[in-house]
């Protein structure tokens, strides 16, 4: 694989953390909360290690997704944000802010059964805007804030992608 | 015997009926959906036929298409697996009329078992005892709550052509009654037709305890002991074991008795499961019949040594059972999870996409019946259970001893699953020592209580997340991996970003 | 009960141990070689240590370092599995000197049945009938062909030492006696360091069946039954079932009782296995003892629903058996293909490399232990087994249905398996009429008699290679994946070809 | 995968046979030994493809090798060679020739353990040459012909690659 050193910002369970990784073939060197870990790596495909951390062997399944990746160790499942350098923020779907504009976004693939709520119609937070059906099961997504809906991007009956807008609320 | 026969179903069920016909050296036609053309069940099948788009309602419950698709191939008959046309007595019909053998119940046995308050009166007649409660014709406000009060608070409202917790209220005081009956009418209007409701006492914290039966076309109708799946989420069950750890010999001789005698009453064929429900006192009451194999059928094939599937097309062929009560032997413990595309910590939110790696657990003890493969891209059209985790032991501390270890095996990555949820409900002192009941989820079920050694695991999910990243960094193709950020999408849509 | 083992083996018995030994909640420290890096029992043990180079000398089978990962890890007991250093007594010893208990028999026991005619000795001693024969004094030739007259002929020349069918030669007639006593001799002084020799009778067309024993430090012994391998290939089982088709209840207590005798005489303790041949008139003889876990111990596992390694790690532990003779219950049959990465079209050539596409089988009464995954390079420095395939059911005639199906499940691409050959073996009708012996495959084994169905799937091959060849042709990289001819190589290297 | 039209001369079970293959995404049309078939195709990864032929499902994975594929339908293991039209023979591992030079290389990767005949050296059609182990197992290659040790490029002890030509016999 070569030699890569690099720093990451990475999101871990809500903390902002900072790694630092120095890699040359096999051997790696991390520098991560505080400490300094050697570690054996191999790598098995595209998307899994096998990791050998003092003398502990982890399996490790990593797959891009929208807030970063979803990695796969010994079997639990993580959920760990990359901060983009370039834009220093967590990409992260279905993101909130507390001011401006607010996107819900579809979590999962699926078909928009019922939009509750219409343009121009104020809505408080948590209030249902969106039904989404996925795998004969139907979610209703709730509003992100308290303020009154500037678009509805789909109408009934629509296939939606994970991550596509829905409705914005301002 | 047949010598082809056609499975109109999908996934993990499609590929477990094929297993069966395989060694009986019966050769299986799949029918698949636009979006299931790669599926396992499509590729482990002799032959294969397409069915038409995504949608279910045009291609698995197209009763049209899969009987054309049965007679293009010329198969004799058709296992209906579970869910879609399985329990549709109309279907049966049609397949009859056109010659071909439907591998399950008679068609009256299932209208019979589907309409809940005739089942009720069926089974009160056949001298099975069943829950307390009405038929649906409740008559006016007045006269429902005085039923409910002869029944006694908390009690059931359910729709009488129901299923799957539609049309079902809780009502624990007089006062909401009356409300409830409207609401549960008008839900069960909109999700079966029908406004029909009855009323139900409420157990509190019954153990779900069902028996499997099988009969055959010369009269003879056996009980292959029971299964409890007294583990469910929304009204689903999730985890199953045979046998139940609070039977006993008598109550399972009493109660199998009961399941025999209703399969006698709806002039029964082929393999069926009679639900009871069981509550503290041991006292136990019909609450329906399934006229068709279901999910959970392998804990019991596992404890009897049994292959239902075979025995279910045997039946359909004509053939005697060759099986008697005194020759079901139990042996050891089986368990059973359902593992499905969700995100226990999104609120179990359907996780549908591709299955980038995977591992699945074997070795001693443990049965993977599964619908799924590396590189298969699970769809968003269809129920998410991608495959059923079965182990088996001597003893139940060994067999979930044996499922943790399995769960702790099975590696998935790309989609979401199960199996954290199923590690952590194990884990639970309530699930070891056996205190099951349709709450317990409710009641014990923690998303936020870690693993042991969990907290250590995620310094090396950051040190993956890091390996990866660098990967992708260093290949040009890595970004496009990566979705873009949906506000990017939004901004390139409406201008709203600048 | 420890807390921490290490298993001094690779590949799929390395796997079987640690997944009882999870279930148990014991943690597992893997050993690897430099090629086993990523090898799946590494991937999935709690700890992992490099041992050294590939070859087994500088790794699995050096004791130094096997034993330093031990110390290092913490490990407080050893599995050897079985090959490597299973059966090694000064390894087990060194083992105890430092206070490491090794999960198997006392040094003791293993070279008393280490060495065959000391063996012989014993077994004639416990009243076990052995193969008439001598013992390694064979005196000068003319005493040789006395005792071989005496014996009658075929006889055997077998290595004192031996082992693997090294050192052995079938002498038919007398004149033929000389010559062979020099050739096995010389080859199983170059095999063991050892020209001693005996002679023994040459039974025609045997079955090979062993007995299963378990025996505790509490002096209890029980015999688990019996597995049948008498398929086998170069002296090496690759088939075993479990009962013996031809077993009767009143042989198996006689053969059972003469199993727990040989245990005893040695002084046994752990899980070993007593081999015996069975003529055709049913008569039995002792063979040799393997003081060991065996490959097929999995079908004795489904058979009696006891886990081996489970009862090996609470005998070593001090446990009692907790198991009488009379609590030992067989149910059903099990068959074990041992699936090697070997040729079958080339006579059983090494098939080593990566494993491009795998599909396991799964589903009922299937069970596979393996070491693989797709992705893995197999690599070249071990024996070439990959996995083993193991089915049960009701009756044999299922067994083998399943076993049927289970092969053709299997979808392994990138190296060559011995599936193939097992389809064809399984295939035969003296297979399916249980008329086994050792040398069923000389006898029976026709390479180029082809499965029905074989021809169309070979069309079917043609237009798979050409879909290939056209993407490969379509990009770039294609041409990368295919090895240059050895002739322009050659060309390269010696300039012969222009 | 877009539209592909081409031709090829393969080598199935030692005869000579043309394909013709047009495919347009997950359709093609296959002209081969006299009759035209519709194949239904779906690639499920680099090296595996689920086809439907006239109604008959088939699992297939690909691998290239040395003599052109090795391709393993519904279980069933065959090898397809390729002839390269810019050479015009298959290109196969360990081929001989009746007349010219004749290599001996090694079927698979392993260890030279013995050599048995030196250069200059008269040698007999299947007498043993070279003894390659690997996997534990020792396999002795023949002479593929009668005729003389021309070289001998190996050496006992020596790891060899599959492919790699150990002898040559002219």
């Amino acid at each position: 694989m070569g030699q890569v050193e690099a720093t990451y910002e990475l999101v871990l369970d809500g903390r902002r953390r900072r790694l630092r990784l120095k890699r040359s073939g096999s051997r790696a060197r991390v520098e991560f909360g505080g400490k300094s870990l050697d570690v054996d790596v191999s790598q098995l495909s595209d998307a899994a290690f096998s990791l050998i951390l003092e003398g502990r062997s982890h399996d490790v399944g990593v797959s891009p997704n929208a807030g970063g990746f979803q990695v796969v160790v010994d079997g639990e499942s993580f959920q760990v944000g990359l901060v983009d350098p370039r834009r220093d923020s967590p990409s992260t779907s279905g993101t909130t802010r507390a001011a401006g504009p607010a996107a819900v976004s579809a979590p999962m693939p699926g078909k928009v059964v019922r939009i509750l709520a219409a343009e121009g119609e104020d809505v408080s937070q948590g209030q249902g805007l969106v039904v989404v059906e996925a795998m004969k099961m139907q979610n209703e997504l709730p509003s992100p804030k308290s303020g009154t809906i500037r678009a509805v991007r789909v109408a009934e009956g629509q296939a939606v992608n994970a991550g596509d807008p829905l409705v914005l609320v301002e | 015997m047949f010598s082809k026969i056609l499975i109109a179903n999908r996934g993990e069920i499609a590929v477990r009926v094929m297993r069966t016909a395989r060694e009986m050296n019966i050769a299986t036609v799949a029918v698949y959906s636009d979006c299931d053309r790669a599926a396992l069940h499509v590729r482990l099948a002799d032959e294969a036929r397409g069915l038409g788009a995504s949608p279910s309602v045009e291609s698995y419950l197209n009763m049209d298409r899969v009987l054309q698709a049965a007679e293009a191939s010329g198969a004799e008959a058709i296992h209906p697996g579970y869910g879609f046309l399985s329990e549709n007595a109309e279907f049966a019909r049609r397949c009859r009329d056109r010659g071909i053998c439907f591998i399950g119940p008679p068609p009256r046995a299932m209208e019979l078992m589907g309409e809940k308050t005739a089942a009720r009166r069926l089974a009160a007649r056949a001298g099975v005892p069943v829950v307390p409660g009405t038929g649906p014709q409740l008559g006016d406000s007045t006269e429902a709550e005085r039923a409910a009060r002869d029944i006694g608070f908390p009690i059931l409202v359910k729709a009488a052509a129901g299923g799957g917790g539609k049309g079902m209220r809780l009502v624990t005081s007089p006062d909401r009654l009356a409300s409830a009956l409207r609401d549960a009418g008008s839900e069960a209007r909109s999700a079966f037709g029908d406004p029909a409701v009855y009323l139900e006492k409420y157990l509190r914290s019954p153990r779900h305890i069902e028996f499997q039966v099988l009969a055959d076309s010369h009269g003879n109708t056996v009980h292959l002991g029971e299964r409890e799946c007294s583990i469910q989420r929304r009204h689903q069950k999730v985890i199953e074991e045979c046998p139940s750890p609070v039977m006993t010999g008598a109550l399972r001789d009493r109660m199998g008795q009961a399941a025999v005698s209703m399969a006698r009453a709806c002039g029964y064929r082929n393999a069926g499961t009679v639900e009871f429900l069981v509550d503290r006192q041991q006292d136990f009451y019909f609450l329906e019949m399934n006229t068709r194999l279901q999910v959970e059928h392998p804990v019991t094939e596992m404890v009897t040594g049994l292959d239902l599937v075979r025995k279910q097309i045997q039946i359909a062929a004509g053939q005697p059972l060759g099986l008697t009560q005194e020759e079901v032997r139990l042996r050891g413990v089986a368990l059973e999870c359902r593992i499905y595309a969700e995100d226990p910590e999104k609120g179990f939110l359907p996780s549908p996409g591709l299955i980038r790696s995977l591992s699945q657990p074997s070795g001693p003890g443990v049965r993977e019946d599964s619908g799924i493969y590396q590189g298969w891209e699970v769809p968003v059209y269809y129920d998410p259970m991608l495959s059923k985790l079965v182990t088996w032991a001597e003893t139940r501390s060994e067999a979930v001893s044996r499922m943790e270890r399995a769960l702790g095996e099975y590696r998935i990555s790309g989609i979401k699953t199960t199996i954290p949820f199923f590690r952590n409900i194990l884990a639970h002192p309530k699930f070891l020592s056996a205190e099951l009941s349709t709450d317990f989820i409710e009641k014990y079920y923690r998303p936020d209580r870690s693993l042991p050694g969990r907290e250590e695991l995620r310094e090396v999910a950051a040190i993956g997340a890091a390996l990866y990243a660098s990967r992708a960094r260093a290949s040009e193709a890595g970004r496009a991996d990566r979705p873009e950020s949906p506000w990017k999408l939004w901004g390139r849509w409406n201008g709203l970003r600048r």
